[in-house]
């Protein structure tokens, strides 16, 4: 059995990765322990942030435990936010956006075949930034959600409609390479 | 002999050569080609499929085993030969090439080492909250349609066809019908001579291979009497004249 | 001017919102200080995390600071992110990896002439995970694209810019190994 210390440096581990607010009962099956437990732990955890004046503080939301900035560092992170890189495109989601705009509707499954790696993360930015949004379902079993371009997206790059694009042979580098991308590329575009 | 041919540890010719070389502690020139080959096949069918890059990887060094094998056979005379100095300045861009795949193959080793004593730190994946947001800059700024294509060019378009290199294997100049034309009308020309004055101005070991072929080929055919006194002693060739009859 | 702690507070919020390490330079221009200052500010939060033991460490790496989690949480985030975050790579990837570390900026046509193999498939996949990137393109004829390692590849590996690589020379085949590579490939003189 471990520790109350080792316990709360692990809850604090997997509270410090999840990207979206862990339920207690989530907790409750990770560390093997009734649910009480559990909340006794994170409650405790939340009093050490507090009293320790950290810059992270521990919130019950959306039935769940989330890691947090502290609202007194609002004006730094803005600061922090508005320079640093977080406002560009990084290749991978750039690279996902553009799939997206060109084989859309398109699902996640989709998505990580083409890409060969999981786009969730980056997927998740799109949407969180208005620039892909859910159009539908996909008829199939499985109903998985089908994400295409949203109207912001049409106007920040200048477009009137997704006909604008431009040709995707216009940028390949030779003409073998356009018959083996068109035959990867379905009939959608 | 027999030759543990894993396929599942190479990963490219330089790899099953310098295994065959470093590991297996043989020398090339007394490799059995048949018995890698068969191993070879061995494994592809117990894979149940073939894998083009590594059969195609596998023929090129099937075929740098049998020149190393025929630089071997051909006997070493002086080392001022210029063919031969070609020759060994050949094998010793090989060798430089197996030193430079063997250090990074053992550096990589190195890499994963760090990476592994690197696994167990997580970071965030941070996505901005929500409250965030605003403060962040435009997320498709700077961004052009001609960008974006380039960009959908790139995510969707496959990775080349596997391709080999076969720099290191010596391209055949000359064919063997050419070599019997070439032969044949000196011998009509001269009468006779020997191979190494027909030959002396050969390109490459390979010519000099494909020149004795063209002698045993027209040997074959009855237009040429060959006549050698000892081992490695020299070749004399005499032109025999097609029957009467035919002329 | 703000007591020590409350900085220290900030300093957390924003390492924590932070994607990628955080150079000292940025850190010093967001709070405006003096980069030595900002130097003693963080590794006072690296040693109080290390004194508390808390799930988080504050690591130096890939030329900035960066938050993670501490290695002996590893086996609940696995089980709790359900897959190992950075699957191994192949034997063949690995090559490519460490022959783009030391080459780059290195073609494709370079890898494979080093490898003796194409090395497009595996090229794919450490672009996907993120390690190798575009980094520009030959300007002599063709045009070929130039990889080079990226941030996240230093981050992988604990190190904080490429010069800390360990030395090729130091894993070259020894002159015994290279004999007999030599005697191994044919007739000598």
């Amino acid at each position: 059995m471990e520790g109350r210390s080792d316990l709360l440096r692990h809850l604090e581990a997997v509270l410090f990765i999840a990207d979206e607010p862990v339920p207690t009962a989530d907790l409750a099956v990770l560390f093997e322990l009734p649910s009480n437990r559990i909340e006794e732990l994170v409650l405790s955890l939340r009093d050490d942030y507090e009293q320790s004046r950290r810059g992270i503080v521990l919130r019950s939301v959306a039935g769940g435990w989330r890691l947090a900035t502290h609202p007194d560092s609002a004006p730094y992170l803005e600061r922090f936010v508005g320079e640093q890189r977080h406002g560009r495109l990084s290749q991978a989601a750039l690279e996902t956006l553009a799939i997206v705009a060109y084989r859309q509707p398109v699902s996640r499954g989709q998505l990580a075949e083409i890409r060969g790696v999981s786009s969730d993360g980056v997927l998740r930015t799109l949407i969180a930034r208005g620039v892909v949004i859910e159009v539908g379902r996909d008829p199939g079993p499985g109903q998985a959600i089908l994400y295409g371009t949203s109207q912001v997206f049409l106007e920040r790059l200048g477009l009137n409609d997704l006909s604008e694009l431009p040709e995707l042979a216009d940028f390949m580098p030779d003409s073998k390479a356009v018959e083996r991308m068109e035959s990867g590329l379905g009939p959608g575009l | 002999m027999t030759y543990a041919v894993k396929l599942d540890v190479f990963e490219g010719p330089l790899d099953l050569l310098l295994h065959l070389i470093s590991k297996e502690r043989v020398n090339v020139a007394d490799v059995c080609i048949a018995d890698v080959t068969e191993e070879y096949l061995r494994a592809t069918a117990a894979l149940g499929e073939v894998d083009l890059e590594t059969a195609s990887s596998f023929l090129i060094l099937a075929a740098t085993l049998l020149e190393l094998k025929s630089l071997k056979l051909l006997p070493s005379r002086s080392t001022v030969d210029p063919e031969l100095r070609l020759l060994l300045e050949e094998r010793d861009r090989l060798l430089h090439k197996l030193v430079v795949y063997a250090t990074f193959k053992k550096v990589a080793v190195q890499l994963e080492n760090r990476m592994t004593a690197n696994l167990g730190y997580h970071s965030r994946a941070a996505e901005l909250p929500d409250e965030l947001v605003p403060a962040a800059p435009e997320i498709l700024r700077g961004l052009t349609a001609q960008k974006l294509a380039q960009a959908a060019v790139r995510a969707l378009t496959p990775p080349d066809k596997p391709s080999v290199d076969t720099s290191h294997i010596t391209r055949i100049t000359v064919s063997l019908e050419e070599m019997v034309t070439q032969l044949r009308s000196r011998l009509e020309r001269e009468g006779s001579g020997s191979f190494r004055q027909m030959f002396g101005s050969a390109r490459s070991r390979i010519d000099v291979v494909m020149a004795l072929l063209a002698v045993l080929e027209l040997f074959k055919s009855q237009a040429v009497d060959i006549e050698q006194e000892r081992p490695f002693g020299e070749i004399s060739l005499t032109y025999r004249p097609p029957a009467s009859g035919a002329a």
